[in-house]
């Protein structure tokens, strides 16, 4: 058997690269990518959880929904950043900041 | 459909009919204003003569006169109870005399619009809307009513100041309102609490009624407000604690000194009619808040801090008066001469006495219609040469006579001649002031005494004003072109002007007419505030 | 150390490498690459929590539609990118509050995590409830959305639905 | 009918009240001159033949007392009323007598002005609100009319308002009485908190509250109330102190020389004969009020301006100054004789003293008014008013020259004039006052000698350099011997003037003071016994030394050899006025000094005399205040504005535009409170 | 398999019998599905999506009201839960839908848009659907996927034109903002689900195993999942997104995000706290503690960030943005209170909120059609040319800043009603320094709304003025504004549904 928290903590340090993509990437798809490995550690929290919870199966379920949610998201997500792209040639979300005080 | 409603909504609905109407008819829109305040002032003149002076109000809701009472809003708030606000309006004698004031400073305000040139559509509009808002402020028995009532004055004001004012307009005009409103945000608060403290004795909910609010019983066991469980906000007791808000809101309209610095700059910027309601009426309401719901509602509080409001009196008297000595512009001059006038009021109602409290009331009558003169004469002279600064005018007692004979009726009266009603009333308050010492021990004998040094003040003021713009040789900063310029009082305006020297003269030598209808409610009004609670 | 927990371990250190590689690198073609191996490797891990369903959705979401989409983007959006990035490095100094705030932020979590003591939570103390090895995991989920959880999944098809038309919308050239 | 009776007496005094009151309204309205003179003279004669028929009346009756209710304020109801004794009844006759002399008098004097109606109208509001104050029978109503009299006075120093000294004066008059108001005012606060009530025949009757209240281990009681015995000296000083401005005794003396500047007739009957005099008056009546302490505060400011005034007066070349200066002394005189208890001669005098000094003024008009026909008619600049520039007038202008010199024997005492007695019946009760006190005392009846020695010099030097020796400037003067009397409109109530001035009007036996009705009808004490040694000698030393200062002075002015130095010390010492306009302003100008810089553009509007004193650290203050509202009250509103704006800039600082900067400061936020909420768990 | 077949049939049932309550629901569905028909086939009728969005409003709308006064009630095995705040909450929602699409209809940008506006309409349908499902959710699961179809729904509207770079860049924003704050919710939700084991909010399981483990777990795992929440009610530190997304987005659709999904937001919170609070095991207090805190330090730096943040901006749709940041740390002071008072007060004023906001962006997007800007510096002298334009602005502007005689006033009276009596029963000093922020607030709020007034007005314009006529939208701002006045003299049009 593999430890629950041993699962826990690689999500954990996953979610952290993920959201370090996130903070610091200066290609927008790179973000997405850093989203996309917050977005799957949760997921794994619940698949991870989900395992000691058979009769509502919560964990799987929502981890399903979860999938299929970011990938609708991330279809979305790059269409606007196409969009951007052709605006601003660019889609370094650091130099997109026309809008700001 | 009381007489008090239709005060409120009369030029309410003349309002809106200036507003439908379309801008072709503007000449007439002065009329129609001069009509509804004409209207305003018989209305209010036979509320005068119907007014019943024998009994008193002021913590006896059976005993108000033209009550009107009518179930307005009834939210079921659960755990807060029913909420319940009434459209409850009625007056005794701390409001009557008011609705009269105001309807006499209304028409004259009407008459002085007359050089108003622009825009006449909306200025009207907006000068009915603020009208009847202050109808409503002084018939309001409600809390929320009042409130709304109250804060409803401050938006046609800042249009009025800052749409038709002077150069520094827009600075006068949110200065103004941000003062007002500050006061009144944190009022709000303490309306909320006194709403949860009081319970209406008659249907078990928590009411707004302000004659509810008074009677200690009504008050919640262990509430916020409650005297019994004396709680404590900022290690204030909380009663003193909402008194102190209240007051603080009510004085910077008086205005006190140090929450005055909104009014010279409002009264300076704001066009003539504007400064006549701004010092006639407005001023006023800060005066009546305080007796209606400070002293009203938490009497224990006003006992306690009555030194303070008295030295604040004191110090606004001074301070104000030598302010207005320092000053070279005539309207910021009056407007100074006002704060050292409403200090006499607070010292008048701090006293906790009689004599004082039907000073300070007398005071606010005749203050309203004096500073209303000085104003509208201010404002002539600077709408026939747009210059107020004392120093450009010289010898105008040649130049215009009938003007400075109006303009030394005005001073002298303001600077409590006998004979004039400011006069009677400033000797009142300063009496109540010093007297209060043997009658209840709430101000010092002192404070009376320096009060007095204020009617000494405003004589130097005034009579130094008098000397430099109106007495010796004529000579203008404009020279000649001036002096074609600066003709003498017109008709119009002698009709303006005639009333309010004869009313100040009037209540000077016959101050019976006003004390005669307040001093049952004055004196049930000292007798509740001074009850050991 | 049994066979089990050498491949599991295996996949970890994959999930952490890949990540951390796609996280750093620069170039964007590689770590779109790599991305797909880290997305495999949580796959794989998937299914030590005996999800194995969950595996195969994430293969097939992610790796054939999510990684497919963002190449499909990158493409779209033409090689002047590569130089565009490869123009402008940054230094760590520049990404230290990144740093900082996702060090911060693993810190807590792990703290949460150990402190929380997740074996001993309450509820998995109930055996009945583990999920079994030999349980057929489709077949429950299968159950499951259709019964339990039946409005999610309708609702879900609601948004993907309106992702999808939205996402046309805003990809579509803007000509008729 | 004995009912009846009091009724119409109030009434006929109210209709006295109103008739110039009317006369005021009815010019106040009034678009030109025209038929003005006919209204005030007609008000006025009628108030006096009414002031005559209830003087004839009720002289040395029962006091006639009505009230009407008035307001009520509280509990306490103000009945306003009239109150006619004896006190008030004199003042009448004496208000209303000499208003219709300076009336008719004015016809002449003021014909010219362009804005004589108004003249007129002040005049009569002016008799309105004098004779208003003599009846009154509430201190209310008392300072009411007080201030109005003040306002009057203040409308008549003014009158010439183009002149910009006429118009100071006027102001410096007005305000310097109201620092005596203010003191009046807080009299009234001191005594309706101590008894509830204004009236003044409850409160100085013959039982009235005053005297029934007691002074106690410090505390004065009153049927109602009760309050540290300072209070009741308090009252005392602050009522007197009123009186102290309005009858221009030291320190608040300095307006009255400058009133001057208003029309003569004016300064005949305001400001020498009635207005003046109502200090005394008021000290009369609420004379039961001061406790001893007060009238020894009475008997030195009244002794000191005596001296004072009198010695300034020997110095002055203007010759309306002189008789103010000697009108200030006199008043002196009166107070003094208020100070030692002596309030019938005080009265007396007040009455003797209105009829001589306004016939001085009167008689100084027509010299002014003659001397200015010259100035015009010649075309010269000379300053009409200096004696200096007069001499030998004796022959051009007799009726003139007679009468004035009928009142200045009357100002100096002489025998057979009404000063004589007055002035005796006072020194003679000083001596016995002071008979009875400690021997410093004694200070107190020889300064009034010294006082009414120095009285005899001056106003003979006025005499003889203005009717005695040569026209003194020469050059120019064509027409010098076409000077003449004037008209008989001023003629005539000079010379019923003059006849006042003599003793038949006051007296039986023109050496006997004691014999005077005035005196009998203020409740005469056993004094007017010639019970000592004082009611001989006393009028005999005055008169003789007073013939002897008139000689000398006689020998000075009109014989020429004889000159006295005036530029020793002394001499500029009275010259300058004791110096009090420069010790007002030196008082305050050292200490003003240090800021003058800052303060200087408020020199233009600082007032001279005492009201620098209160003005010039009032515009400090003031400038202060002004500072204080600008740069402390206002700024820290406006740095609140301030405030406002730099908490936006701070927060608007975070929105950068840039999404990540968004999210490492949104975490940061949120580690912020996981960090403290860890460190809080740890602690 | 054999587990599950018992239950089957209650499932089933319960499906079925849910379905009645779900009739609103089902009615978006529809009205959705109707719409992409349309857009699709129909093409040539330009407005038929309008339409049938208006048609599927007034079915939602008479759904919606009836359902006002069911008894609670479980639905789809406790997925959601119908009750009274629920169906007022819908009702909100549908207010601000039904402004939007008058809004869409007139607005200038829209109108040009030539790829067709059919789209906006189901995605509004489906966002409409979701915020609905947020108002009922008390399942996790549901949680998430409502939040997230709001969420991509709004990205979809702040991207649907593109026109230009700002409307780009804020979908850009919007969408790695909104995506980051969901990831970290749904990691919270993944630990919270860990620590209880159930989805189920209402399950006192959850709230007990919560309460089990350490606070600092706990309070970090609430406070994840508050992000997804909190950004949507764009409260500090989560508002950073909503000045850049307002001003960049098409201007209805900032309007509807400032209203909508806010209320939305509102619904969700209160549904989150519910479950704390409706608590009674004593255990949970301290947990209840931090969750007031954090909510009463957000409201109270909403509050001060969003009103200063306000003063010194010219573009007034960023303005309005900033404003409603204040709003929502106002609003959450009668969250914060949680009680009968608290939720009455919250929904009046989301109403009056949804009014006043709309309003404002309404005569924003009409000045701009007449001056074409957005600054509030270019609207010196407009208040002379457009009177009945500027007058509602006031009016509406009175109503925002909380003044009488405007419905506001009401509303910002029932909130501090609510905050005042929990602080009677509490002696809170927080809720105190909360209510006296709020005050100032209110203060410094006068600040910047009364700018628009203040050039419009008071201050003059030397450029010259093309008077235009209003477009279709005057009406419809000008029955707001009466409505905002009539509702301080009648406020029982609305309370009496509450």
């Amino acid at each position: 058997m593999i430890p629950l928290a041993h699962f826990l903590i690689i999500s954990a340090i996953l979610f952290c690269i993920g959201l370090y993509a996130v903070l610091s990437k200066k290609n927008a798809i790179q973000v997405l990518i850093g989203i996309e490995f917050m977005l799957n550690a949760g997921i794994l929290n619940f698949v991870a959880f989900s395992k000691y919870d058979r009769i509502n199966s919560g964990g799987q379920v929502f981890a399903l929904f979860a999938i299929v949610l970011a990938a609708a998201s991330v279809a979305v997500a790059l269409a606007i950043i196409l969009n951007v792209y052709k605006k601003y040639n660019t889609i370094d979300p650091s130099k997109i900041n026309e809008l700001r005080d | 459909m009381s007489l008090l409603s239709i005060l409120i909504f009369m030029p309410l609905i003349a309002g809106l009919i200036i507003l439908i109407l379309p801008s072709s008819f503007q000449q007439k829109f002065k009329y129609v204003t001069l009509l509804i305040t004409i209207l305003q002032l018989l209305i209010s003149g036979f509320i005068y003569f119907q007014f019943d002076p024998s009994v008193a109000g002021v913590h006896l809701e059976s005993q108000f006169q033209l009550v009107e009472k009518l179930a307005w809003i009834r939210l079921d708030l659960g755990s807060g109870g029913k909420l319940e606000i009434d459209y409850f309006l009625g007056i005794d004698g701390l409001s009557m005399p008011f609705l009269f004031l105001t309807s006499l400073v209304m028409a004259v305000a009407v008459l002085a619009s007359w050089e108003i040139k622009t825009n006449l559509k909306a200025f009207f509009a907006l000068f009915l809307l603020l009208d009847a808002a202050i109808m409503g402020v002084f018939c309001a028995l409600d809390f929320f009513l009042f409130y709304i009532f109250y804060e409803l004055m401050l938006l046609p004001l800042y249009f009025l100041i800052g749409m038709w004012g002077g150069v520094r307009r827009e600075y006068a005009a949110i200065k103004f309102f941000l003062y007002t409103l500050f006061g009144s945000v944190f009022m709000l608060l303490v309306i909320i609490g006194l709403y949860f403290s009081v319970i209406n004795p008659a249907t078990g909910n928590h009411t707004f009624n302000m004659i509810t609010m008074m009677d200690p019983a009504n008050f919640v066991q262990g509430s916020i407000f409650s005297i019994a469980a004396n709680q404590e906000l900022f290690g204030v007791p909380a009663r003193l604690l909402a008194f102190i808000v209240l007051f603080i809101a009510f004085a910077i309209k008086v205005p006190i000194v140090p929450l005055h610095t909104w009014l010279p700059d409002a009264h300076v910027e704001a066009p003539t009619p504007v400064s006549i309601i701004l010092a006639g009426i407005l001023l006023k309401i800060g005066g009546y808040g305080i007796l209606r719901i400070c002293f009203s509602m938490f009497p224990d509080a006003a006992s306690q801090s009555s030194w303070w409001l008295g030295l604040i009196g004191v110090i606004s008297i001074i301070y104000g008066a030598l302010n207005a000595l320092a000053q070279t512009d005539l309207k910021r001059l009056i407007a100074y001469s006002s704060v050292s006038h409403m200090g006499f009021v607070l010292l008048g109602i701090a006293s906790g006495t009689v004599e004082g409290t039907s000073g300070a009331m007398l005071q606010m009558i005749s203050h309203g219609i004096l500073s209303a003169m000085l104003f509208y004469l201010v404002g002539m002279l600077y709408e026939r040469v747009h210059d107020r600064d004392i120093y450009s005018f010289r010898g105008l007692a040649t130049l215009m006579p009938a003007f400075t004979v109006f303009i030394m009726i005005a001073f002298f009266a303001s600077l409590g001649l006998p004979g004039f009603s400011a006069f009677i009333a400033e000797a009142f308050t300063l009496i109540g002031a010093f007297s209060s010492e043997s009658v209840n021990g709430w101000l010092p004998r002192w404070m009376a005494i320096g009060g007095s040094i204020g009617i000494l003040l405003s004589a130097a003021y005034f009579l130094w004003t008098l000397q430099r713009m109106f007495f010796g040789q004529t000579r203008l900063k404009g020279g000649t072109d001036w002096a074609l310029q600066l003709s003498d009082v017109n008709l119009r305006e002698k009709f303006a002007l005639v009333p309010l020297a004869i009313m100040a003269l009037i209540l000077g030598i016959l101050p019976s007419i006003a004390f005669d209808k307040m001093n049952t409610s004055v004196i049930e009004f000292v007798r509740f505030i001074t009850l050991k609670q | 150390m049994n066979m089990e927990q050498v491949v599991f371990y295996f996949f970890a250190a994959m999930v952490l490498v890949s990540a951390f590689l796609v996280v750093t690198m620069n170039n964007l073609v590689r770590s779109i690459f790599l991305f797909f191996v880290t997305l495999f490797s949580i796959a794989g891990l998937y299914i030590f929590a005996l999800a194995d369903f969950v595996a195969l959705a994430q293969v097939v979401i992610y790796v054939g539609g999510v990684l497919v989409l963002m190449l499909f983007a990158f493409m779209l959006s033409n090689k002047e990118l590569l130089n565009d990035l490869k123009l402008t490095k940054r230094t760590a100094l520049y990404n230290f509050p990144a740093i900082l705030v996702s060090v911060i932020f693993l810190f807590i979590l792990i703290n949460v995590i150990v402190i929380s003591k997740p074996e001993n939570l309450n509820w998995l103390q109930n055996r009945i409830n583990w999920l079994q090895p030999s349980d057929n995991s489709v077949h429950q989920i299968g159950i499951q959305v259709m019964t339990r959880y039946l409005l999610p999944f309708e609702v879900v098809s609601i948004l993907l639905l309106m992702a999808l038309i939205g996402a046309a919308h805003i990809a579509r050239k803007d000509k008729i | 009918m004995e009912a009846v009776e009091p009724q119409k007496y109030v009434l006929l005094a109210l209709v006295a009240v109103l008739l110039p009151f009317c006369a005021f309204i009815r010019l106040l309205l009034a678009k030109n001159t025209s038929g003005s003179a006919f209204y005030a003279i007609t008000g006025i004669s009628l108030s006096f033949i009414i002031s005559i028929f209830i003087f004839s009346n009720t002289w040395n009756e029962q006091f006639i007392h009505q009230q009407v209710d008035w307001f009520t304020i509280g509990g306490t109801t103000f009945r306003v009323g009239i109150l006619i004794n004896n006190l008030s009844v004199l003042m009448m006759v004496l208000v209303t007598g000499i208003s219709l002399l300076v009336h008719v008098y004015s016809i002449a004097y003021m014909k010219k002005d362009p804005l004589i109606h108004r003249y007129w109208g002040y005049l009569g509001l002016f008799c309105a609100a004098m004779l208003l104050l003599v009846m009154a029978d509430n201190l209310l109503v008392l300072y009411m009319a007080w201030e109005l009299v003040g306002f009057s006075s203040y409308l008549l120093i003014g009158f010439w308002f183009t002149k910009d000294a006429a118009s100071q004066a006027a102001r410096k008059a007005f305000i310097m009485n109201r620092i005596g108001d203010i003191g009046f005012l807080i009299g009234l606060f001191i005594l309706y908190t101590q008894f509830g009530t204004l009236d003044i025949q409850k409160l100085f009757g013959q039982d009235g509250l005053v005297l029934s209240a007691t002074v106690h281990s410090d505390l004065w009681i009153s049927s109602i109330n009760q309050m540290p015995a300072t209070w009741l000296t308090i009252a005392g000083i602050a009522f007197f102190m009123g009186a102290v401005a309005k009858s221009a005794q030291f320190p608040l003396h300095t307006w009255l020389p400058d009133a001057m500047e208003g029309p003569t007739s004016v300064s005949s009957l305001i400001h020498a004969a009635t207005m003046v005099a109502a200090g005394v008056f008021l000290v009369a009546r609420i004379f039961p009020l001061f406790n001893d302490t007060v009238l020894l505060v009475i008997t030195i400011t009244g002794l000191f301006t005596a001296l004072m005034a009198a010695t300034i007066a020997l110095t002055q070349n203007d010759i309306k100054r002189i008789l103010a200066f000697s009108t200030i002394s006199q008043l002196g005189f009166m107070m003094l004789a208020m100070g030692i208890g002596a309030v019938d001669g005080g009265i007396f005098h007040l009455a003797t003293h209105a009829f001589f000094k306004c016939l001085l003024f009167l008689a100084a008009g027509a010299l002014i008014h003659a001397l200015a026909h010259l100035k015009e008619k010649d075309d010269l600049d000379f300053d009409i008013q200096d004696i200096r520039n007069m001499g030998g007038l004796r022959t051009l202008m007799p009726v003139t020259f007679y009468t004035m010199l009928v009142a200045s024997i009357a100002l100096i005492g002489l025998p057979l004039t009404s000063g004589y007695l007055s002035k005796d019946a006072i020194l003679i009760r000083a001596f016995e006052w002071a008979e009875s006190k400690a021997l410093i005392f004694t200070i107190v009846p020889y300064t009034a000698l010294l006082v009414s020695w120095l009285t005899a010099f001056y106003i003979s030097r006025l005499i003889f350099k203005v009717f005695f020796g040569k026209w003194r400037l020469q050059k120019g003067f064509k027409n010098i011997f076409t000077l003449h009397d004037s008209p008989a409109e001023m003629k005539y109530p000079m010379i019923i003037l003059a006849v006042c001035c003599l003793f038949p009007l006051f007296s039986s036996n023109p050496l006997l003071f004691e014999t005077s009705w005035i005196l009998n009808g203020f409740h005469g004490t056993n004094s007017l016994q010639r019970v000592n040694a004082y009611h001989t000698i006393i009028p005999a030393a005055v008169n003789t030394i007073s013939i002897m200062v008139m000689y000398i002075c006689y020998r000075w002015y009109v014989k020429p050899g004889y000159s006295i130095a005036n530029n020793n010390l002394l001499y500029r010492f009275s010259e300058n006025q004791w110096y009090f306009n420069c010790i007002y302003d030196v008082l305050v100008v050292k200490p003003v000094n240090t800021f003058a810089k800052a303060i200087f553009w408020f020199e233009r509007k600082v007032v001279d005399g005492l009201v620098n004193l209160t003005g010039r650290a009032g515009l400090l203050f003031s400038a202060i205040s002004a500072w204080v509202d600008e740069y402390i009250i206002d700024a820290a509103v406006n740095n609140l504005a301030l405030l406002a704006k730099k908490i936006g800039d701070f927060t608007r600082h975070f929105q950068t535009g840039r999404v990540q900067h968004y999210l490492v400061t949104m975490l940061l936020f949120v580690l912020t409170v996981f960090v403290l909420k860890y460190f809080s768990q740890l602690l | 398999m054999k587990d599950y077949l018992p239950h089957i049939p209650g499932f089933i049932n319960d499906t079925i019998n849910s379905l009645h309550y779900f009739r609103p629901e089902l009615a978006l569905t529809c009205g959705f599905l109707l719409v992409i028909i349309a857009d699709l086939f129909f093409k040539k009728i330009y407005s038929l999506p309008f339409y049938i969005t208006l048609l599927c409003f007034f079915a939602v709308g008479f759904y919606t009201i009836q359902q006002l006064h069911t008894a609670p009630a479980n639905l789809f095995s406790g997925m959601i839960i119908i009750d009274h705040l629920g169906a007022l909450f819908k009702l909100i929602f549908l207010l601000a839908g039904l402004l939007f699409i008058f809004f869409l209809k007139n607005n200038r940008q829209f109108i040009a848009h030539n790829k067709g506006t059919g789209d906006i309409f189901s995605i509004l349908l489906a966002v409409i659907l979701g915020m609905n499902l947020m108002a009922m959710t008390s399942n996790l699961l549901m949680l998430y996927i409502s939040i997230e179809m709001v969420s991509i729904g709004s990205y979809l509207m702040v991207g649907y034109i593109s026109k230009d770079t700002r409307q780009t860049e804020g979908a850009m924003k919007y969408i790695i903002f909104g995506s980051v704050c969901s990831a970290i919710m749904l990691y919270g939700l993944s630990l919270m689900y860990g620590f209880t084991g159930t989805l189920d909010l209402n399950n006192p399981q959850f709230i007990q195993e919560l309460s089990r483990i350490p606070s600092l777990a706990s309070g970090t795992v609430i406070i994840m999942v508050l992000t997804g929440i909190g950004f949507k009610l764009s409260v500090v530190p989560f508002h950073f997104w909503s000045p850049d997304v307002y001003e960049g987005a098409p201007t209805p659709v900032s309007a509807f995000l400032s209203t909508g999904p806010k209320a939305a937001g509102f619904a969700i919170l209160v549904k989150f706290i519910s479950a704390f609070q409706l608590n009674t095991d004593p255990e949970i207090k301290d947990m209840l503690s931090i969750l007031n805190h954090v909510l009463i330090i957000a409201a109270i730096a909403s509050m001060i960030a969003g009103n200063f943040g306000a003063i010194r901006q010219n573009n007034a749709k960023r303005m309005l943005a900033y404003s409603s940041i204040g709003h929502t740390g106002f609003l959450l002071m009668a969250v914060i209170a949680f009680s009968e008072t608290g939720f009455k007060a919250l929904i009046f004023y989301l109403f009056i909120y949804v009014i006043m906001n709309m309003a404002a962006f309404m005569l924003i997007n009409e000045a701009e059609e007449i001056t074409g800007s957005e600054s509030v510096e270019d609207y010196k002298g407009l208040g002379k040319h457009y009177p009945v334009l500027m007058i509602c602005f006031v009016v509406v502007l009175v109503s925002l800043t909380g003044l009488p005689p405007t419905a506001g006033f009401t509303a910002k009276f029932l909130v501090f009603s609510s905050a005042v009596e929990i602080y009677q029963s509490s002696g809170s000093f927080w809720i105190l320094l909360l209510m006296i922020t709020g005050a100032i607030t209110t203060l410094v709020s006068l600040f910047y709304y009364f700018k628009i007034p203040l050039n419009a007005f008071i201050r003059s314009s030397n450029k010259l003025i093309q008077v235009k006529k209003y477009s279709q939208l005057m009406p419809i701002c000008i029955v707001l504004s009466v409505a905002l006045l009539l509702l301080l003299l009648l406020p029982q049009i609305i309370t009496s549904f509450i």
